[in-house]
């Protein structure tokens, strides 16, 4: 035949509890116990705290640029909660409550943000949050392919922002892991903006969960704020990954409810009516309403919980900020594992040419 | 003439190119609506429409591709990427195609784009947000380097590249963007590309430099109380070599300060070529002072690698001395 | 619905004179005047001719690595039949038979192979051979878009091997022509091998021509053998753009029928079999069926053809080969507009130092 | 011990490692079956298997990307570029992530991996398959660059390439891939990373190259019947300067010799810290025989760019009579 179908798909997207409180149940069974429903939501609370924090501790000038994440802590979260310990989180820079779950100690996140490189030291599978958009996938990617390489049962599942598919390393990664048959999860948190610049100009398709189509991966699109959803699709991509080698592309449609960063205004760009849509959507908001319903959460709990995190948050900053200084030595202890002799000239004497040195360059 | 800070100079001659010559249009990520995350291309979207000042997909390649076809296609594209960090993605396009496109072609084909990129330390801003990679696209032959250091001088040369025949890198020190204002006329005026400025006249040595360490320097030269020669290059590709010859043959002495690191930096390049050129005027050698061989360290440190005027004032004394 | 579809589509595939012969009147009516049909055939006899010469080249020393176009004439040659002389044509390097009708003159591309940038010099809308794989997309988003801009009614094409999707390049071209609304015609020229990887290394998916799905393009594999079926989608994709600013990509599914290159050899990784299925689907002889069949060529033609073939080829070769060697000054002629100083001294004095030599360099 | 090519050599040294230590594993573009376009990956992909030695996607910023995550991940991946006009779309890798990992995490995540990488012209090849890029990853820290000029050499230096903690980039120059052989060892044996090699020793002058062009350098040598010193670099960064410097302190003269563009070429920096160094021992300026600053030409052309004896010569006489 001439003209023949050459290929066909549909894209399926899923949401278990959405932004009106409508929960399925069919979907919904037996996905998280009850218990660990709360703690998630606890956890979430404790996360959005943590936010507004940093968000403040950068206003008060006690901290660099800083990127909140309201809004958005659903997708890591479930995320997280869906993976083992053993396997990778590569995320961006809006996975604080992921990378809080899986243990990250929250002081090293603002540590970060504080301008200080030993917040990227993390003694959990994580990588430090990756500020060139669009290049950490392919490390999930090759971390996923050590995992399989040496049979260690973990996979790779990293995070981004839909300005990150634009982004020829987003492709590249995407089509290594799908060639290779890597167990790799890739979730894009489609947050509506890529700072000032609408999702339509990096990717004018209906869907951004269609850029797995080109890879032959299986796609799917999720409500990101319904953190039911987000566990059932991390859980299902997870095990194709695992069982089988498969990378899965999840599209998880959420929202950033702050500015893109304390360094930017979103008044300048943004319809005001777009935040208050989006702000009715709010993943804990969603979550506490179904925990009230089932009398998981009540107001007492609540504000027990606010002052609990109230402390720890407090704690988190203290400790951020009462580290020691870093030293200049710090410049040049980790640059290589044993450092040359220039680096060593450099440190000892703080200047680069041996002007005036002895010849052994001391 | 107005009191104007860099970035107001440069959305000036940004605004005046654009009023005067229709093929010149402006690309990147956050220029339009937003004007840029440093505000350089305010009020450019409002004035010129979304057809001349066009927000891209997040892509740097992509970016420096396009402004390569939108060239040689006939037009004066003036791409704009965010951070000189995130310059990386594009290094092939650059390299690969735009430094090479006329030579390649015997002439047929040209890219006259510039590519404006915010540059260097100083601003407390995030990793991979303060690097100064001028040397990487120096050394790949076919690519034009400049760095303003002063609004008067943004102004003059921003508008000198996007005239330029050839693909011109305009990196914007944005430790600088706003430190100082200075008289910028109002109407149009070039600075040429490939020519330094005695930025201060001395006889005991020559500094060199280029950027927002020229204010460092000359904060150093005044604080030595020395009568020291100071070279803002402005253009780091290709070097104006007579200007900083003619100094150094005069001063006998040089000290050359940068931002990047040291090790295959513009300072050696300098440096080696001062002795080819001035050998034997020679009195001391040439010395520099620049940053680390080390990554930029993240903002708690990043005072302790770029070079201070108490950094370059041990230079001079030990210049001096020799 | 908790489970709702997000996105469907279809694939098309296009065929119109089939590898059996078989021929669809009702896609072909009126596609290409007999005339037409004949012309591109000579032209395609032609280059093949071209092509075995400018292999000979190489294996007697006479020129430098080649890269045959063996067996993939129909799908660049269709492609330029079908677009206009203000439309730029932004190849690899297996497209001499669309180059060639265009009017670029053949011994530019001896010259380019033979080592001479003046093979580059072409002065018609068309951009060099692209040595850097996957590239060149990106100059065709960004000529289309000036065509546009300017209006004067032209569009870009591009052309690439399966190979060239794998890079990030691609994709970033493929994303800026789709969310810009740029008049480009992307065709993957799907010849099965990237010098000695088989496609499923570079595209694990069922199609290549699903990879425009990611993009929300108009997506559509054609059998790049078959020149009525190129001529029709490129007309159609070349309409689409011109007439509505949105671009196209074709899988243009051929086969390399030679080595990669000169430098290849192809028998260290290729099933002979796979060849020989191929070398039955030749676009060619293909074509000299359907016009022998239609009396519109017959062997007394075939042969009047190959003895003008003999000396075209051989004017071209001689011209390539008599042109006077390049001078040491073109080295420095062409690096920039006005050549600076340091340049001019290294011309003069065949030196990189400026030792010994006066102080002004000279 | 056998008397090998430089191609031989590095196989060897592929093979013995893979041996010894399973972490280790190839990847990149046509290495498989086809034993890479230089087939100096032959008969591994049959010996080790697929899982070891894996064909890519024609993608090399996926190459180097996804290599950093198996080297994260534990592993000592040695990817393959074809050649070095195609590491332009793994700069951004390389540079920013590659240099950077074991700094930013402060030592948390390490990235020991070794990217093989044929380099130089002189093989009639294409464009882009002809350039020598060693100081743009110089310049970029973190990264080692090691360039072998000779089958011995190479083996071992890829040996302490592939065991380094961190990323190493494996330079192969082309023109000397099958040019001589040389007896190697057929144990393993390590060249320590760092160090330069006296490849010749002399007292009139120095001269310091590497790869491909050491050869040109012997050539001179021989043909001026001088007594030079040559400085086989070996390593490009870090640049073991005590051993120039010693060279050049006895001498007193010295010649850099590369086939990169001079301008911010690694001869640039060793000029510059000869000066440096040795200033009071310089009798004449250090010389550079070096690419042009322009792009190295197609084919026809590439022997006027390439530093050669007779422009060698030259620079002897010159340097001599200084
Ligand atoms: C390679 C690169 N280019 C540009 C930037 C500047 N930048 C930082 S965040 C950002 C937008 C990211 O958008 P998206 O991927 O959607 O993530 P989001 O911030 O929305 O979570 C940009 C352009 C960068 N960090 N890296
Ligand atoms: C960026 C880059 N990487 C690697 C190469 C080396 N190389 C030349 S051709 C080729 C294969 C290209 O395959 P494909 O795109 O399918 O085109 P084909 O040769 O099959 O027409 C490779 C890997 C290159 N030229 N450019
Ligand atoms: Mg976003
Ligand atoms: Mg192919």
């Amino acid at each position: 035949m001439p003209v023949d179908c050459a290929f066909q798909t549909t894209i399926e997207r899923i949401s278990i509890l959405d932004e009106h409180g409508v929960y399925d149940e069919q979907l919904g069974e037996g996905l998280i116990p009850d218990s660990d429903v709360v703690a998630l939501y606890r956890h979430m609370t404790m996360c959005r705290h943590f936010d507004e924090i940093a968000f403040k501790l950068q206003r008060s000038g006690r901290m660099g640029t800083y990127p909140q994440n309201k809004g958005q802590e659903a997708a890591s979260l479930g995320a997280a909660y869906a993976l083992e310990d053993k396997d990778w989180l590569v995320t961006c820079y809006r996975e604080n409550a992921g990378l809080f779950w899986r243990g990250v100690d929250p002081e090293k996140i603002l540590l970060h943000w504080m301008g200080d490189e030993r917040g990227n030291h993390i003694p959990v599978r994580a990588t430090p949050l990756a500020i060139p958009i669009g290049t950490q996938m392919l490390h999930a990617t090759g971390l996923a392919w050590a995992s399989k390489y040496r049979g260690d049962g973990g996979i790779g599942c990293t995070f981004f922002g839909d300005g990150a598919t634009s982004e020829g390393d987003f492709h590249e990664a995407m089509n290594f892991a799908a060639n290779l048959d890597l167990p790799v999860v890739f979730v894009c948190q489609n947050n509506s903006w890529a700072i000032s610049v609408p999702t339509r100009i990096q990717c004018s398709a209906p869907t951004i969960a269609q850029r797995g189509l080109a890879y032959g991966m299986h796609s799917v699109q999720v409500d990101g704020n319904d953190i039911f959803a987000m566990v059932k699709v991390v859980r299902e991509a997870a095990e194709r990954a695992r069982c089988d080698n498969r990378p899965t592309f999840i599209e998880a449609v959420t929202y950033r409810l702050g500015d893109h960063t304390t360094a930017d205004d979103a008044s300048r760009y943004r319809d005001p009516e777009e935040l208050k849509l989006w702000e009715a959507r709010d993943p804990m908001i969603r979550l506490r309403n179904w925990l009230e319903q089932r009398d998981l959460w009540d107001e007492n709990q609540e504000q027990a919980q606010r002052i609990e995190n109230e402390a720890i948050v407090s704690g988190i900053v203290k400790r951020a900020e009462e580290i020691e200084p870093p030293t200049t030595n710090d410049i040049f202890n980790w640059m290589y594992a044993e450092t040359p002799k220039v680096l060593e000239t450099q440190r000892k004497t703080m200047r680069t040419s041996s002007l005036g040195q002895g010849f052994d360059g001391v | 003439m107005a009191n104007l800070t860099l970035v107001q100079a440069i959305n000036l001659a940004l605004t005046q190119e654009m009023e005067k010559d229709d093929r010149v249009l402006l690309l990147g990520e956050d220029i339009g609506a937003n004007g840029g995350v440093f505000r350089v291309t305010e009020g450019l979207h409002d004035r010129f429409g979304g057809d001349r000042v066009v927000d891209t997909p997040l892509a740097e390649s992509g970016i420096i591709g396009t402004s390569i076809g939108l060239a040689m296609g006939g037009l004066r594209p003036v791409p704009e990427i965010q951070f000189e960090g995130f310059l990386g993605p594009a290094y092939d396009q650059l390299c690969t195609h735009a430094g090479r496109m006329r030579s390649r072609t015997r002439g047929g084909l040209t890219v006259p784009m510039t590519v404006r990129v915010p540059v260097g330390g100083g601003i407390h801003a995030p990793e991979l947000h303060s690097d100064s990679p001028e040397a990487i696209y120096s050394h790949n032959p076919g690519i034009k380097v400049v760095m303003p250091a002063s609004p008067y001088d943004a102004k003059g040369l921003l508008i000198s590249a996007i005239r330029d025949p050839d693909p011109v890198i305009f990196f914007e020190p944005k430790r600088i963007y706003r430190a100082f204002r200075e008289e910028v006329p109002e109407e149009e005026y070039t600075i040429p590309i490939g020519k330094a400025r005695v930025a201060r006249e001395g006889t005991e040595m020559t500094m060199v430099s280029w950027g927002a360490s020229v204010v460092q320097c000359m904060n150093a030269i005044e604080e030595s109380g020395r009568d020291i020669e100071l070279v803002d290059l402005r253009t780091i590709n290709p070097l104006d070599m007579d200007t900083v010859a003619t100094s150094v043959r005069k001063t006998g002495r040089a000290i050359i300060v940068h931002e990047a690191p040291s090790n295959c930096g513009v300072g050696a390049e300098l440096s080696a070529r001062i002795m080819e050129q001035c050998f034997l005027h020679l009195e001391a050698p040439v010395q520099r002072v620049t940053g680390f061989d080390t990554l930029m360290p993240y903002y708690k440190l990043e005072l302790e690698y770029l070079p201070n005027a108490e950094r370059i004032g041990k230079a001079i004394v030990e210049t001096a001395a020799y």
